[in-house]
């Protein structure tokens, strides 16, 4: 029986290590995602408890379907990333180290102050990360938003902890779930706008621009996926499972979220660099995913962020190595960029297509079941929204899709010699992740039963908030 | 179908050659007399068809004379489907819009014919002479489209019938005086007369489509000319005047139509295609949407 | 006209949070906490996994933790999983602080020289700083202080050095090993604690009698790991910023 | 059985159409031939398996007679196409991604065909968006293939939410059995309905969502025009048949206004569909490129099949049917001589053309032909149809959409024949001079074409035949024919003759031309000319602004493009306005959005 | 009382954090919400008449009215992400100040809106 609490340990262990062993930072890395990465096969779900002492004393890990999910998209991406872009890692190893412990505890942790500790950790390695570019002006404005966004949650949980005196999620539950919600409007409220500057709701999220478009290919893919998806687990947990919503804040807070959905789409169409257009992609599906949570609806949520790290992890590796190795990633210079990578090229239209949410991918599969969870919730209107933003980012994505594919003006019919002349070059690790990670979207999409059964098996907490409704793609009714 | 019907047709066409051959020249005549002439003989315009065909003449390839050929075959095609007063060569074929749709066969053959010579000339006339048709056909189809609903039929004999049933009162021009106008004018543009001939005027852009032709190529246009006015003329006498019941009463009638339109037709001057166009839009059609409008909401005049 | 605007804003901010505040059925009046109502007070009564008893100062032993000092007792034993996450948000922060850094060379120098006291009495002050610092970092779980004031201790002493010579170098590296090493040490310890009784971090020493000074368990032993490592990662936070301005 | 290994293999067959084409170029172009008549072949044997079920993965399939004849169509275009695919490979920029997206798409049409779930159907449409949007920018424009997908998916969107909403309301997916509640609520109908048949509006290209199809139609590759012409377009003819037979919206309508025995909803549609056909008229009348001008009288063709769907009755329903395969195979036709030219001259405008039956009789006479057959001239297929949909709107006393239809009918005649006139007859260049003939891979499928639309304009009943088991299918009285015959109830047709009084005269007329002096053949150049002496064939030749006239009449015309452009520019803007109001390098922004939705939402809290 | 003071210092922050370009007043800002933050936190766990949690051998036994421990245990916490993320800030700072050559953001062009 494997301790999840390994998960954190074991890579802080080596981040300690590595610094002593400079040397062998990188192969500390790797080792460490390795390890981490074949750990989380080996766990069993169940609570664990740390120090011996119990909740809501002590602090506990909380390993149920949500979080193995949640740690296994985490670790497996991370591993995938770093893998692939291993010759960017510069100094940053120690770094991503930290920044794995970081991650895999805001999933697991049962507690809301040990969340606020692994929050910081992960927000400073991202603080850390977003400096790469070496436009430090956008990790500051990110730094001290975040800060203020986690001051913010801090605020909260301790109004929560005056009110009810406990600080463990379980506990804590309990107890608010007894009192009318609209006593909590505040506290939740402060919660969910320090969540929120992580989880790039707008208007919230005014650091996201700045950061996304100068990631390279490491930290693009990092922040994109395993970041989002890390925060947004941590936005589930709390707001699906931890702090009930009153209608009233319930109501608002799924609109913010399809107002970034909404937002997000529309900034990212009026945008011609890659990156851009990519980050508000990641806006838009960040308000998406978290108006699902706040929606109540658990599991299509979860399906979507799948999707989206999957999509997102591709997208910004290619963009990333767009950008280092042509010094821009404005679609116009890139045209043709794919006629000499087409593998690359695949992975990302497969990606853009999974993303969009279209058939035979897995984003279809995760639209679909979204779709139905909403109606079946009654609400009429979010899937007005969540269709039109899908139209919008279609079409952005189409649009730069083919740019990429097929060189040329108007009007004239596309031809080799249009293809830009900048040097691309993507290395063979990063194709070969590119490869791993289309095809996951493929099996995804064609199979989705391997995937469903991973996020459902045998749970606790997923399975009692997964309805009953959900749509078996495997009966087709 | 059989050999009957194809001979009864031939002669049909027969009838209709010299019926409409005799007519014009009359007409001729007429003309020449309101304008003070002493005109042609009567038969002039027999002596200028044959003389034509008769005549060498030049070529522009095959689709040049294929296009004559197709044009003048559909026409004919077409004339065996109009009944000649009860007469008919094929029973049950006179439906309105095959008739509508076979005279297109014509059209389509000559101006195929008149761009294959080559010359520019003629293309300028086929695209003003189907911008031309593109105004007069719409009134009339509508107009046509509010009998057919009237009557539930689309047969010319039947409407035809219909009409005699009701007397003289019964005659759609007078039931529906909106479309009878309508008809007569868009007639007149199918006629190409004035004020609607400038596609195939003489003195318009080098006698407009007919530019290159001349010998048998001519002479079978002038044929087909003949051809065409009579399917036009008869269709407006069986769907506004009663047809006839007898072949005598068709003739009577489609003589006066005839003339009358040729005497309307001397005394206007005449449009530039996009005045035409203009005018068919703004006026018959807006009156045949009225009548249709009447006919098929109000039941106005359906008896 | 903006800080107006502003200013206009945080007030009605400022007043939303009072009266959502103060409005809550259950946020207690200051003063009026109800502790007994809380967890806190079965880190009070030491009787998270034992039968409620009664604690005495210098007589009670082998409880669940023998620290006398509650706070300390949370911070390391209850919650210590939290602290290690301190532990490594500031080791997280020194770290960037490094690489933002990394590639400089010498020091930046002060517009004004240090006197001669500075200079003279850094001298002495220092291992008595030093020495305060180790004290204070060993006896956290009986007074206030611990693992985190001890170290900023050392660490400004460091500092107290830079200020008074200006050719002060610390060999940064070493600090970065003791840093390294500390850390390492404390997840071990934690993953010692794991091997023996299946809780990361679990207390599995013998706790002793409640106010001596070899009481506590693991708690004096994460503490010295604890200061040694915040100290030398403040110092080494203090000489990265020091650094000169050549590449 | 027959038909889940027609789907299987057809997707099967787009990987090893990639694989070959890896291999020989040629030999993965010829590949799709062979797989899509393979696919044909399976079809038509397989009709008496009409009805079988099968499932594929997650997918549930029934072959329907209505689903089997639009694949019969679909593929018979592809396999038509796919013949001159070969042609292209060494011109296309991915000629082996061609192929399999050919094929693909190939498939995804004949899953949606099938498909009896609505997801099934829903995925197959969106695979074969998806696979059709990477096949247009290979052709001459990258923004067809940007307002191809959005439009489509503004389309397949709305109908995904309408598919949602029946579940919700049925608690099935079953196209047969999802439809049934909606009969007792008219309300929802009316929304299940407007927003489930706007996928097929969008396909088909009715206004206001026709921009694409000029767009993509006219600058995608010219091997693809075709299908998207002939095939694809047909897609929206089946959603707008399902959203009318299966809603089913007579039914459910009975309640609303009506007028002329037509709910308000459906006639509603029929004047989108009337406003298409004068549009689309118009357009192409003024069209410069040959591409776009079939393009716009896809248009308005498209305006009559949605008229006749929607009219569900006797005789314009399966005039609409027909219409839809004589429109099938004649624009496929139309696109397929002009990319005959095409690869011969390398241009589609119709002003650097000229005199081509010089050069490729063989490719004028199908231009011919398809043209006849789409402008409705008897004795081609396009004529019966026609025929058929303006009876059945005579007998219904719809005036509007009468009017619309004529209106199409006679301006098809000028549109039809401007490239008739100016790519085919007139001056032939010189620089066209040494042109060779059409290869003989390409008169295959132009002669296989020629003959179906002949065959079907003067027999027609095996068509009406199947058109007759979809009507009754459909639970409309099927059309009655008897011999050649068809009865409408206000008129009667004999295509066979109409066929032979044709020739008759047509006889008549060549012996009168034979009888006569034979002629002399003069040059082109040798005609009259106004006394001008002229030596540059390319300045004696009649091509641009065909109908000058009458584009003057309407050349201000308020346009939807622009209409649409500046919706999707306002979309830009507001991107910019987020962009500039909510993200920025201060922080002091985020601060102050944070502080006003504190504030507001607090408020809000307070106040409930 | 010590909670408003903690309330006031939050909203004094985040008016610094509104109105301040200048990127170490921000920092400021930020040390003084997080200040505002603590000090609230700390009285959250007040108790009037309490005494600190700390056994000795005057207050020798579990008893007594003690503060609530556990505020003051997350607040050293608290304490020390704060004084991580602000030495991040100011070497972000100093970063910024030699990219720059200013520390006034207004005068940083911020992302381009193109």
């Amino acid at each position: 029986m494997v301790n999840p609490v390994l998960l954190i340990a074991l890579p802080l262990l080596l981040a300690f290590v590595s610094i002593v062993f400079k040397a062998y930072k990188n192969n500390l890395l790797v080792f460490g995602t390795l390890l981490n990465a074949g750990l989380v096969l080996t766990l069993n779900k169940g609570q664990y408890i740390i120090g011996g002492f119990q909740p809501p004393f002590g602090i506990n890990l909380v390993l149920d379907d949500f979080a193995l999910t949640g740690i296994l998209i985490i670790n497996g991406l991370f591993l995938v990333i770093t893998l692939m872009s291993l010759e960017k890692l510069e100094g940053f190893a120690s770094v991503l180290l930290v920044a794995l412990a970081g991650l895999n505890g805001l999933v697991l942790t049962g507690d809301l102050f040990n969340l606020f500790v692994f929050l910081e950790i992960t927000a400073i390695t991202a603080y850390i990360l977003s400096s790469a570019s070496k436009e430090y002006r956008y990790a500051f404005n990110y730094l001290v938003l975040g800060t203020l966004g986690s001051g913010l949650y801090l605020f909260g949980l301790i109004v929560l902890y005056a009110v009810f005196g406990t600080l463990n999620m379980a506990d804590l539950s309990v107890k608010m779930a007894a009192v009318d919600a609209s006593q909590l409007v505040l506290p939740s409220l402060l919660i969910f706008i320090g969540l929120a500057v992580e989880v790039k709701i707008l208007p919230f999220n005014g650091w996201v621009k700045g950061v996304y478009s100068g990631t390279n290919s490491l930290v693009g893919p990092l922040f994109a996926s395993v970041y989002a998806a890390g925060m947004l687990f941590v936005f589930g947990r709390i707001f699906a499972q931890v702090i009930p919503l009153g209608t009233y804040l319930r109501t608002s807070l799924v609109v913010l979220g399809a107002l970034t959905l909404l937002a997000g789409e529309v900034a990212a169409l009026s945008k011609t660099r890659i990156r851009e257009i990519l980050l508000y992609s990641s806006i838009g599906q960040s308000g998406l995913i978290a108006a699902l949570f706040l929606s109540g609806l658990v599991f299509v949520a979860v399906m979507q962020l799948v999707n989206n790290a999957l999509s997102k992890a591709i997208l910004f590796t290619v963009a990333g190595q767009m950008a280092d190795s042509t010094g821009t990633d404005e679609g116009e210079e890139l045209q043709g960029a794919f006629l000499e990578h087409k593998i690359a090229g695949v992975g990302f239209t497969i990606a853009a297509l999974s993303l969009i949410g279209l058939p035979l991918f897995y984003g279809f599969i995760s639209k679909m079941n979204l779709l139905f969870g909403i109606f079946y919730s009654d609400n009429y209107w979010l899937p007005v929204v969540i269709l039109l933003g899908t139209v919008i980012e279609g079409t952005y994505m189409v649009r730069l899709l083919v740019k990429l594919w097929t060189p040329g003006d108007e009007g004239i019919v596309s031809e080799k010699a249009f293809a830009t002349e900048r040097p691309l070059t993507i290395q063979s690790s990063k194709v070969m992740g590119i490869v791993v990670l289309s095809v996951v979207l493929l099996i995804g999409g064609l199979l989705p039963a391997v995937i469903q059964d991973n996020l459902t098996d045998s749970g606790s907490l997923l399975d009692e908030v997964t309805p009953a409704y959900l749509f078996d793609l495997k009966g087709g009714q | 179908m059989n050999l009957v019907n194809f001979a009864y047709g031939l002669l049909l066409l027969l009838a209709a050659f010299v019926f409409q051959t005799t007519l014009t020249g009359i007409n001729r005549k007429v003309v020449a007399r309101l304008q003070r002439r002493r005109g042609p003989k009567f038969y002039q315009q027999f002596i200028d068809i044959f003389k034509a065909l008769s005549k060498g003449s030049t070529t522009h390839g095959w689709v040049f004379d294929f296009g004559v050929i197709m044009a003048l075959g559909g026409i004919m095609a077409t004339a065996i489907f109009i009944p000649f007063g009860p007469l008919k060569a094929v029973p049950g074929m006179d439906n309105i819009f095959i008739i509508a749709y076979v005279l297109a066969v014509g059209m389509l053959g000559m101006a195929m014919s008149a761009s294959g010579s080559g010359n520019p000339w003629a293309s300028i006339g086929v695209s003003r002479a189907l911008t031309n048709m593109l105004a007069y056909d719409i009134p009339f189809m509508m107009v046509v489209f509010g009998l057919i609903f009237a009557f539930d039929s689309s047969s010319l004999s039947g409407l035809a019938a219909i009409q005699r049933e009701g007397g003289l009162l019964g005659w759609n021009v007078l039931r529906f005086p909106l479309g009878g106008i309508v008809a007569m004018i868009s007639l007149q543009g199918m006629l190409g007369k004035k004020p609607f001939d400038s596609f195939i005027a003489p003195a318009e852009i080098a006698s407009g489509p007919m530019v290159e032709y001349g010998g048998r190529h001519l002479g079978m246009l002038f044929l087909l000319h003949e051809y065409s006015t009579f399917i036009e003329v008869s269709l407006i006498v069986h769907l506004f005047f009663g047809g006839g019941a007898t072949v005598l009463e068709f003739m009577v009638k489609y003589a006066v139509i005839y003339t009358f339109l040729n005497l309307v037709s001397n005394v206007l001057p005449r449009f530039k295609i996009d005045q035409a166009v203009t005018f068919f839009y703004k006026v018959p059609l807006a009156m045949a949407v009225v009548q249709t409008f009447l006919i098929i909401f109000l039941g106005m005049g359906v008896a | 006209m903006k800080r107006i605007f502003a200013l206009v804003l945080v007030a009605v901010v400022g007043i939303l949070l009072f009266s959502g505040i103060y409005s809550m059925e259950g946020f207690p009046r200051y003063g009026e906490a109800e502790v007994s109502e809380r967890v806190s007070m079965s880190y009070i009564d030491k009787n998270v996994t034992r039968e409620n008893q009664e604690v005495v100062f210098g007589v009670s032993e082998n409880l669940e933790t023998g620290s006398a000092n509650i706070v300390t007792s949370i911070i390391v034993n209850y919650r210590s999983f939290d602290t290690l996450g301190e532990v490594t948000v500031l080791f997280v922060s020194a770290l960037g602080v490094s690489l933002l850094f990394g590639s400089f060379e010498g020091r930046l120098r002060s517009r004004y020289k240090p006197n001669f006291i500075l200079r003279t009495g850094s001298k002495v002050v220092f291992p008595l700083i030093l020495v305060m610092g180790a004290y204070i970092f060993i006896h956290g779980h009986l007074s206030p202080g611990g693992g985190f004031p001890g170290g900023s201790m050392i660490a400004s002493a460091i500092l107290l050095m830079y200020l008074a010579d200006e050719d002060f170098r610390v060999r940064i590296d070493d600090f970065k090993k003791t840093e390294g090493i500390a850390g390492a040490m404390y997840v071990l310890l934690g993953l010692v604690g794991l091997m023996i009784s299946n809780y990361f971090l679990s207390n599995f020493l013998d706790t002793g009698t409640v106010g001596t000074l070899f009481s506590a368990g693991i708690i004096p032993v994460v503490y010295v790991l604890v200061g040694l490592k915040v100290g030398s990662e403040l110092t080494g936070i203090i000489t990265d910023f020091l650094k000169g301005e050549v590449e | 059985m027959t038909f889940d290994i027609v789907v299987i293999l057809m997707f099967l067959g787009a990987f090893s159409a990639y694989l070959i084409s890896k291999a020989s170029l040629k030999a993965g172009a010829y590949a799709t031939t062979v797989f899509s008549l393979g696919a044909l072949a399976v079809l038509l044997m397989g009709r008496s398996e009409i009805g079988s079920e099968f499932s594929v993965l997650f997918m549930n399939f029934e072959v329907t007679v209505i689903g089997w004849y639009f694949s019969g169509v679909m593929v018979l275009v592809y396999a038509m196409t796919s013949f001159f695919n070969s042609f292209w490979m060494d011109k296309m920029m991915y000629p082996g991604s061609y192929n399999f997206l050919y094929l693909f798409s190939l498939a995804g049409t004949l899953g949606l065909f099938f498909a009896s779930d609505l997801i099934t159907l829903f995925i197959f449409w969106e695979v074969v968006v998806w696979s059709s949007t990477f096949i247009i920018p290979m052709g001459k424009s990258r923004r067809a293939a940007v307002v191809y997908y959005t439009i489509s998916s503004i389309g397949s969107m709305a109908t995904l939410y309408g598919i949602m909403l029946v579940y919700r309301i049925s608690g099935t997916l079953v196209i047969q059995e999802a439809f049934v509640p909606l009969k007792e609520d008219p309300l929802t109908a009316t929304v299940v309905f407007v927003i489930f048949v706007m996928a097929g509006l969008t396909k088909i290209g009715i206004f206001p969502f026709h921009i694409w199809l000029p767009l993509a139609h006219g600058s995608a590759p010219h091997t693809f025009s075709p299908v998207l012409s002939g095939g694809l377009v047909k897609m929206g003819a089946f959603i707008a048949y399902m959203s009318v037979a299966i809603l089913p919206a007579y039914e459910a309508f009975e309640g609303s206004l009506k007028i002329m025995g037509i709910p308000l909803q459906l006639y509603f549609l029929m004047i989108l569909g009337a406003i298409s056909i004068v549009l689309g008229t118009l357009m192409a009348i003024k069209q410069e490129d040959a591409k776009k001008l079939i393009a716009y009288s896809s248009v308005a063709n498209g305006g009559y099949i949605l008229i006749g769907i929607l009219m569900m009755d006797q005789l314009s329903f399966a005039g609409s049917m027909m219409h839809l395969f004589n429109h099938a195979i004649a624009s496929a036709a139309a696109f397929l001589a002009i990319a005959v030219v095409a690869y011969r001259t390398g241009t589609t405008k119709i002003s650097e053309l000229g005199g081509m039956i010089h050069r490729m009789p063989l490719t004028y006479l199908t231009y011919l032909i398809a043209i006849i057959s789409l402008a409705g001239i008897p004795p081609m297929g396009g004529f019966v149809s026609k025929w058929l949909i303006i009876q059945g709107l005579a007998d219904r006393g719809l005036m509007f959409m009468a009017l619309a239809a004529f209106f199409g009918s006679i301006g098809s005649f000028l549109y039809v024949f401007r490239p008739l006139a100016a790519v085919f007859l007139g001056q032939l260049k010189p620089e066209h001079e040494h042109l060779k003939s059409e290869p003989l891979m390409m008169k295959i499928p132009m002669v296989i074409l020629m003959v179906l639309i002949l065959y079907f304009g003067v027999l027609p009943k095996w068509l009406l035949g199947i058109i007759g088991e979809i009507q009754v299918a459909a639970g409309i009285e099927p059309v009655m024919m008897s011999g050649n015959t068809i009865l409408a109830v206000n008129g009667v047709l004999n295509t066979l003759n109409v066929f032979m009084i044709f020739g008759f005269g047509f006889l008549i007329s060549l012996i009168i031309f034979l009888l006569m002096q034979k002629s002399r053949r003069v040059g082109l150049m040798d005609t009259y000319t106004s006394a001008e002496f002229i030596y540059t064939p390319e300045l004696y030749h009649y091509a641009g602004a065909f109908y000058a006239p009458f584009e003057r009449l309407y050349q201000n015309h308020p346009s939807v493009e622009k209409f649409l452009g500046a919706i999707a520019w306002k979309f830009h803007e507001l991107g910019t306005v987020v962009n500039a109001l909510f993200f920025s390098h201060k922080p002091a922004v985020t601060v102050f959005w944070t502080s006003v939705i504190l504030v507001m939402i607090t408020l809000g809290g307070a106040g409930i | 009382m010590i909670q408003y003071a903690g309330i006031m210092l939050i909203l004094i922050g985040i008016y610094g954090l509104l109105t301040q370009s200048n990127i170490i007043k921000i920092i400021v800002s930020l040390n003084i919400f997080e200040l505002g933050l603590n000090v609230f936190i700390i009285s959250v766990g007040f108790v009037r008449e309490g005494i600190a949690p700390i056994l000795t051998s005057v207050n020798n036994h579990n008893g007594l009215v003690f503060v609530d421990p556990l505020p003051q245990a997350l607040v050293l916490t608290a304490i020390v992400i704060g004084l991580g993320t602000t030495a991040l800030g100011l070497a972000f700072a100093r970063s910024i100040y030699r990219q720059h050559g200013t520390l006034n953001l207004d005068e940083i062009g911020g992302p381009s809106n193109g």
